[in-house]
């Protein structure tokens, strides 16, 4: 090779290089966030470039809990899932135990009695505000502030009795059946709902008083990981990170499944999509939660709460089909096909958490570590779910 | 809901051999539309400047080839795109991340769950398996290696 | 004397440290730092244990984020092959003593996820780090996890037989066996 | 010859068995039994404040109401082994907890706990405790060095540049105190605040003082030095067993050290009604604390820079006014 012959040698990448390193210092280094560390709550890992306290760029590095969620689906037949998909998202494992069985109900053309929809998305709707909950208290540990975490366990607590009464367990739901629910909801989980919904009502005034306000807080999340709304659609961003970009999408309105066609209530937006508007979008929903709740419970109706006739083991006929559902973190897509066998040929899931993901790289360049923190807490990013 | 006139007019728009109205109700898609070689980046471009966000990408895998899947959505309304893609004999099909950056990610894990090559993918690096794996686990064909396995973190 | 006399004369201790023991392990009994490590489900009903309703603060117990100043690593979910030499790595950084509570179906065996097609998970922390502790459940309830600690704290001294300074607890009326603790926290 | 060193040694054996010197070495000895039993204190305190807060019942087992749980926690880090990894500059590494509590050890010298209860009644009192108690930063930044870390290390950074940007609203509004004094002497101080306090004739600087010696302490919600969400444990993520315990009983010693300095400044010292000066003394050392405390578990961390600039464009401006203030209005007195 002469010295003249250049066709080896990456010109472009060198410029590219030296434009980078413009107006960046040489003490430039890497920083190592995780898998093990306080803030990426789970097994995420961030790998920062750091110039002193900014970030010059970085990027995600998933997989510290994957599964094989989709390889199981694939493996084993369509009631054998159940499970799966409550570990798949922990926190709202409801919400994906009840889309589950509706993308299934309708592979299958399975019937589902009025009173199970209901009770569906009572409990569905219990599990988002829970999340939302539990989101509340870790973004702000993630600021400092320990003891809204701390508070924000006692409405969960409550909320886990309810559903420990109707579910069986605190955590991991496996509730929903094809064609219903696995239990009837009685007397004593109405009256406790509603006592619940009262006090919640009382609580999101503290919590306004003790977090909204707070001077500190506003200094930390205003302004702070601001998505335009054109890189939030062009990155497909779904739940409170779009509302917060003002907007207005939610599965719940757009395409109405269970009887959220029915009830009556709003989704919050926020306008500037930073971490305010997103804490802002995720409070407000939860009060929307509450009046979905409230509706459900007043016009519960009568009758059997599971489809008898529904088979047990499932064995749609060959087909597929897409469905899409509003877990609390966004828009969950389900797609099955079936080959007519009792396992489904392909099953294929895509996370809210992952597109959210996606464009933190982006949204990190630039800012301080601390903000980094507060962007990734204000993301409500549920690892298990990403990395499938 | 999307009126019957809009759906036309879109599936006129996107000029690929085949595309027919599927029963929303159904299979909870609107369009199906299957492309061959550069019609899937210029369907994907149609579809940017409507507006339609990506929604989901992935394969399946028809043990004789692999397809992959796209869906498409609009933000304002229910109007799902369906669009498919089989892969040629080298398992390679166009990449879409430059016009949606999310496609980035996506075709990174359908490359490493089913083997799907996406020429002029900017970083075909493994996502969520470890960066030295050399298999893909969602492909009919594969079959665990047990004795692999074993665990290989023991300390002396 | 005897070949074999000789033999347990030879590998008698010169000080006999037991006493001292016996006084040590009752402080690293009593407060275990617990490295904050959730890999999954498991982790919320980790937090679940720390706060108002069942407070694991109560037995001493508290969260660090670094290895360094930990004295339990909880394993608190499923342990893939990707995580598993960041848990190796992590134990390794602690500080002697230390021990491991493997909580939950997947640390101890892979739970529900142990399957003949798996490819992607270990089943179960023993087959990477010594495991003192199992509290199995899917996920276990935080009352669980606490009896988990109580079982340990009772491996760590000893129990309430063995150790000297602990014989003086059923003097003082409290009863301080884990069972009848556990009770007392319902 | 032996007659001319005789006299010699003499003088110098009684010099070093003389009243003074007696009083020092006893004084050494209880200002390190004070600081354990104080930091003691003060992690129960904290545990226990913590507790409450959140509403729970905070260490219960051992002890009665838990008491025990410190000194547990103590004699477990005694027992623990003391890690230092082979990328970390060893020298440096095992000086720096050392080089974090002695200088603070000094600071007691002058501490006024009641009337006559003074090691030494200086003339620099004032000029002393800060000097040294600003030393303690050297410590952390070693510690952080070399820890090799990068957490670490962006922890030591963080507190150096937070030392020095609190450090001057600190001495500027003990100024304006001095002002009124005339003196640097703890007793005088004392004594010149017989009718009124200073916190009553100068609350300006004494807000402003408390709030800069917070964050000089590395207390919440000015603890980004240790930030646990951000640096997992800032500065001392690396140190383990009773290395770790020496950086916690500098920092609730610190504490104690600011707390005591605002009582002697704005809240009179010693005096107090009935009761005897000492009480007195702690009683207001421990209930500042105490507000501290509460407040660590009430608010969020600011974020490095807003921390500066509260510094820099908030604080140092007005301390300049009040001593600016303070000085026109005694010239008028005049």
């Amino acid at each position: 090779m002469s010295i003249t012959d250049t066709s080896n040698v990456n010109i472009r990448s060198i410029e590219t290089d030296r434009k980078i390193s413009r107006g960046l210092s040489e003490q430039s280094f890497w920083l190592n966030l995780g898998p093990q560390h306080p803030a990426t709550h789970g097994v995420l890992r961030i790998l920062v470039r750091m110039d002193g306290e900014r970030v010059v760029e970085a990027e995600p590095v998933i997989g510290y809990i994957h599964r094989g969620h989709e390889r199981m689906g694939e493996t084993r037949g369509y009631a054998q899932f159940f499970p799966n998909n409550s570990r798949m998202d922990y926190l709202g494992a409801l919400t994906y135990n009840h889309g589950y069985c509706e993308a299934v109900e309708k592979l299958a053309g399975i019937e589902v009695p009025r009173r199970a929809v209901f009770i569906r998305t009572i409990t569905s709707e219990f599990n988002r505000l829970s999340s939302h909950l539990l989101w509340l208290g870790a973004y702000l540990m993630d600021l400092g502030a320990f003891t809204p975490f701390i508070y924000i366990w006692e409405e969960r607590e409550l909320i886990n009795d309810l559903l420990n009464h109707v579910t069986g367990s605190r955590l991991t739901y496996s509730y929903n059946r094809f064609g219903g629910v696995h239990k009837d909801i009685d007397d004593q989980f109405i009256t406790g709902a509603r006592a619940f919904i009262k006090r919640m009502r009382k609580r999101f005034k503290m919590y306004n008083r003790l977090v909204t306000g707070n001077v500190i807080f506003q200094a930390r999340a205003k302004g702070v990981g601001a998505i335009p709304k054109q890189r939030a659609q062009a990155y497909g961003l779904t739940g409170p990170c779009l509302r917060a970009c003002g907007v207005e999408y939610d599965i719940r309105k757009k395409e109405p499944y269970a009887v959220y066609s029915e009830v009556d209530f709003d989704i919050p937006t926020g306008q500037n999509g930073d971490a305010f508007d997103r804490y802002m979008v995720r409070f407000l929903e939860m009060e929307q939660s509450l009046r979905i709740i409230e509706q459900c419970l007043n016009r519960l109706p009568n009758g059997p709460y599971i489809n008898d006739q529904a088979p047990r083991d499932l064995a749609p006929d060959p087909g597929e089909v897409f469905f899409a559902f509003e877990s609390p973190r966004g828009q969950v897509n389900i797609f099955i096909k079936s080959d007519g066998t009792r396992i489904p040929y392909r099953m294929h899931w895509k996370n809210p958490s992952y597109t959210n993901l996606s464009i933190l790289a982006e949204l990190m360049r630039g800012q301080f570590i601390a903000d980094v923190i507060s962007i990734m807490g204000s993301f409500d990013l549920i690892i298990p779910e990403i990395d499938k | 809901m999307i009126s019957s006139s809009a759906l036309n007019e879109l599936s006129k728009a996107l000029g690929a051999a085949e595309v027919h109205a599927t029963d929303y109700n159904r299979t909870g898609s609107h369009l199906d539309v299957t492309v061959a070689g550069d019609g899937l980046r210029a369907a994907a471009q149609t579809l940017q400047g409507r507006g339609f966000f990506l929604e989901d990408l992935t394969a399946v895998d028809h043990r004789t080839h692999r397809e992959v899947v796209y869906r498409f959505n609009l933000y304002q309304g229910p109007c799902r795109v369906t669009i498919r893609a089989k892969a040629d004999e080298a398992d390679a099909v166009d990449t879409i991340s430059d016009l949606y950056p999310l496609a980035n990610w996506m075709e990174r894990e359908c490359h490493e769950f089913l083997g799907v090559t996406f020429t002029g993918h900017p970083d075909p690096r493994r996502l969520l398996l470890p960066e030295d794996s050399d298999f893909h686990p969602l492909r009919k064909d594969f079959v665990v290696p047990q004795e692999a396995l074993a665990p290989e973190y023991h300390q002396d | 004397m005897s070949s074999e006399e000789k033999l347990v004369r030879s590998v008698e201790p010169v000080v006999r440290l037991a006493v001292l023991e016996d006084i040590l392990s009752l402080p690293r009994a009593s407060s275990l730092m617990v490295l904050t490590f959730g890999l999954a489900c498991c982790a919320i009903e980790m937090m679940a244990a720390g706060v108002n309703k069942f407070d694991w603060g109560r037995f001493g117990v508290i969260p660090r984020s670094t290895p360094r100043q930990a004295d339990l690593m909880i394993v608190a979910g499923t342990i893939s092959r990707k995580m598993a030499p960041t848990i190796v790595t992590l134990w390794e950084q602690m500080a002697a003593p230390k021990w491991v509570l493997a909580m939950g179906n997947c640390a101890i065996s892979g739970g529900p996820f142990a399957d003949k097609e798996q490819y992607a998970i270990v089943n179960g922390a023993d087959e990477i780090v010594p495991v003192d502790v199992y509290v199995p459940g899917c996920p276990p309830r935080p009352e669980g996890l606490i009896q988990g600690i109580l079982a340990l704290q009772d491996k760590i001294t000893g129990g309430q037989r063995n150790n000297l300074l602990r014989r003086f607890d059923r003097l003082g009326g409290q009863k301080r066996d884990f069972v009848e603790r556990i009770k007392r926290i319902e | 010859m032996s007659a001319n060193i005789a006299p010699g040694l003499w003088n110098w054996l009684a010099y070093w068995l003389s009243e003074e010197v007696l009083v020092a070495v006893v004084g050494l000895v209880i200002v390190i039994a004070l600081i354990t039993v104080n930091s003691i204190g003060l992690i129960y305190a904290e545990l226990k404040v913590a507790a409450h807060v959140q509403r729970r019942p905070g260490p219960m087992e051992v002890g009665w109401h838990g008491w025990l749980q410190p000194v547990m926690d103590a004699v477990k880090l005694l027992g623990k082994e003391l890690v230092t990894a082979s990328a970390v500059n060893k020298p440096l590494f095992i000086v720096a907890p050392a080089i974090v509590i002695l200088p603070l050890l000094v600071t007691f010298i002058v501490i006024p706990f009641g009337k006559t209860l003074i090691i030494r009644d200086l003339n620099m009192g004032l000029l002393l405790i800060f000097s040294f108690s600003a030393l303690n930063v050297v410590g952390i930044l070693v510690g952080g060095w070399a820890s090799n870390n990068k957490y670490s290390l962006l922890g030591a950074l963080r507190s150096v540049s937070q030392c020095v940007a609190y450090e001057i609203p600190i001495l500027i509004t003990v100024m304006s105190v001095i002002i009124m004094t005339h003196s640097l002497k703890m007793s005088e101080i004392i004594a010149a605040q017989d009718r009124v306090w200073f916190i009553v004739v100068q609350p300006l600087a004494a807000i402003l003082y408390f709030v800069a010696s917070t964050a000089e302490t590395n207390r919440l919600p000015f603890d980004i030095p240790e930030a646990e969400g951000e640096l997992v444990a800032g500065f001392h993520s690396e140190y383990s067993g009773m290395r770790f315990a020496l950086f916690f009983l500098a920092e609730y010693t610190n504490m104690f050290i600011v707390a005591a300095v605002f009582t002697t400044l704005f809240l009179g010292g010693w005096r107090g009604p009935v009761l005897p000066g000492p009480i007195w003394f702690l009683i207001k050392v421990y209930a500042l604390i105490f507000f501290v405390l509460v407040a660590r578990w009430t608010f969020p961390r600011l974020r490095f820079d807003q921390l500066m600039t509260l510094a820099w464009k908030v604080m140092i401006p007005l301390a300049m006014v009040n001593l600016i203030v303070t000085a026109l209005v005694m010239k008028l007195v005049q």
